[in-house]
């Protein structure tokens, strides 16, 4: 490695714990005025080139910063857990059954409104994907599901879905429970997103 | 040896030099206790605290607490009872030893000492350390680091029996409710005309109104019965086909066909 | 100037834009697990040896900082940080060499009692916590130093405590009874003219 003369250490460390850009006559006022502040950064800037930090002049006050490409690593992603709404689950498994299915259609289908937050949390978690534009009046957006839900859901196909008969069969059709299911269904949090987003 | 002058020469971390009388006045506020006072005095021997005299010490401090009790100054308990701890050490390194008395008082200037010792140890490596490199003093960390960013992302849960659950509900919603009202157990007005004629065809004399009720456990079937066939009574005698007796009010009701 | 691989360039970026000292475990979830962070580091290490900053080790986690000997240059006039009075000075030093250490423990070296505010002024600053109770009689709380301790007083760990090995050595350490011991005295009954320094 190189030794850098004290001067440029010197305007190293001021640069370094500065908490913002200085220009040459502020780091000249820590560093001392006999010290030749553009030699050394000239000799830093060089240093830095192609690591980590960068030494970066912005309207002539420097700073360091970190190397721009490596940006992408000075953020981490933390995964958070989170359930899926009555809602969403309903809107999923509307989209699932009957893609390419509009707004509307499933709107119909529920037979209550949904909110934007809805759909745009299952895009965000990948299962549902813009599918067109349906070539009726109003030209509505139609909605599919993603070849991720299929993973997701360890499907092969959409045709491993049970179908309605399969439902009825395993009781799922059962109208007594869906009674109940509304029941509890309106306590539940997901009653202010029905609420908000009706007009959305 | 005069004790007033000699600890204030190399106590320098405690108090300015200062004329007599308001030197011992500051000197009091700044001691931290009777052991930092024998320790600042100990220090005055400038010898290693393992060769100090403890009787030259403990002379020190006695001499000292008197000049200040002189002055009236305010002296706080615990260097009083120091004070006399030490006035007995002193007695009983002068005087002959005696056998009988445990610890001896060599063992008691021995602790004394040790105790200087590790508080002058302390003292030591505590002005080391507050006197090295100090982050934000004499280093610094990075002015304004960018910070690093956690970002926090939902991962949606939910599984297929969810999936396939909700689309039942939904399904099994939209499908047309047919309502159907459960039967309850009555016995309708027809029935009971039919039934009470029928019955009294065999009887030609005055007849309880509860022996036209079928026999059942169901109370509240008993109870339908009861007021169909009383309205039957009633229909049916309308009509002349029978006569009804009562003796008084709430009294059993008798029927016999007309 | 040499090349730097990109695992130590990232891991120098991470280390440049941390507001905090890093572990080692805290940088590689930036840098991600396929990295040698501990080779980068002691890469880094080597590399900014002698510079205007420096890349130290405190307490297992790792930061930068400007050099000591550029101090006169970077030492700011502003408010010098209430000095420490000399009971917490003290006080720290022995929590510091001794901990974990008792309430009892330290009056007991400092021949007075502590004031409530010292050992606040002490957790305030960061520099102390609470380490636990002691299981004896009176179950006493105990204190021991940070991270944060080592970080400021610039000490890779406590075994970099100025001194400590030769305290240690001449037995400085130990308390009274331990010492008179070892010096082939009873160490038992001669309490109560010692106890009112002791456990008061």
């Amino acid at each position: 490695m190189r030794e850098l003369s004290d001067p440029v250490r010197a305007v190293e460390a001021t640069l370094f714990a500065a908490e913002e850009p200085l220009s040459v006559d502020d780091i000249a006022a820590y560093v001392g005025t006999s010290v030749d502040v553009k030699a050394a950064l000239a000799e830093l800037e060089a240093h830095y080139a192609g690591r980590g930090i960068e030494l970066v002049e912005r309207g002539r006050r420097w700073h360091f910063q970190t190397a721009a490409d490596l940006a992408h690593i000075l953020r981490r992603e933390r995964e958070e857990s989170r359930k899926l709404s009555r809602a969403a689950v309903e809107t999923l498994a509307i989209i699932a059954y009957h893609e390419p299915v509009s707004r509307a259609e499933i709107e119909a289908i529920r037979g209550v409104q949904i909110s934007k937050g809805t759909l745009d949390v299952l895009m965000e978690a990948g299962w549902v994907r813009p599918a067109g534009r349906r070539e009726v009046p109003g030209r509505p957006l139609t909605f599919a599901t993603t070849q991720e839900f299929l993973s997701h859901f360890g499907l092969k196909s959409r045709r491993d879905l049970p179908g309605i008969d399969d439902l009825k069969a395993a009781g799922l059709l059962d109208p007594v429970d869906t009674a109940l299911e509304r029941l509890g269904l309106e306590g539940e949090d997901e009653a202010e997103l029905e609420t908000d987003g009706e007009d959305a | 040896m005069d004790p007033s002058d000699e600890p204030f020469e190399t106590s320098g971390d405690h108090a300015p030099p200062a004329r007599e009388g308001e030197r011992l006045t500051l000197d009091l506020d700044g001691w931290e206790g009777p052991l930092d006072l024998l320790l600042t005095l100990a220090r005055a021997q400038k010898v290693d605290l393992s060769k100090i005299s403890i009787l030259a010490l403990v002379e020190q401090y006695l001499a000292f607490i008197a000049d200040a009790k002189k002055l009236r100054l305010e002296i706080a308990a615990d260097y009083l009872v120091m004070a006399a701890w030490l006035a007995y050490l002193k007695s009983c390194l002068l005087l002959p030893k005696d056998p009988e008395v445990e610890p001896g008082p060599e063992e008691l200037a021995l602790r004394l000492q040790l105790r200087l010792q590790r508080l002058q140890a302390m003292r030591e490596a505590g002005a080391r350390l507050v006197g090295g490199d100090r982050l934000g003093r004499d280093v610094f960390t990075r002015g304004k680091p960018e910070g690093l960013k956690v970002v926090r992302r939902a991962a949606w849960t939910t599984d297929l029996y969810d999936l396939i659950s909700a689309y039942g509900i939904v399904r099994a919603r939209s499908e047309p409710t047919v309502h159907i009202v459960a039967r309850r157990p009555v016995m309708t007005l027809d029935e009971a005309i039919h039934r009470v004629e029928r019955m009294l065809g065999l009887r030609m004399e005055w007849t309880a109104l509860e022996s036209f009720l079928p026999e059942t456990q169901d109370p509240e079937f008993r109870r339908s019965a009861l007021a169909s066939s009383f309205l039957a009574m009633l229909e049916l005698a309308r009509l002349g086909k029978v006569e009804l007796d009562q003796a008084d009010t709430f009294s059993p009701l008798y029927v016999r066909a007309a």
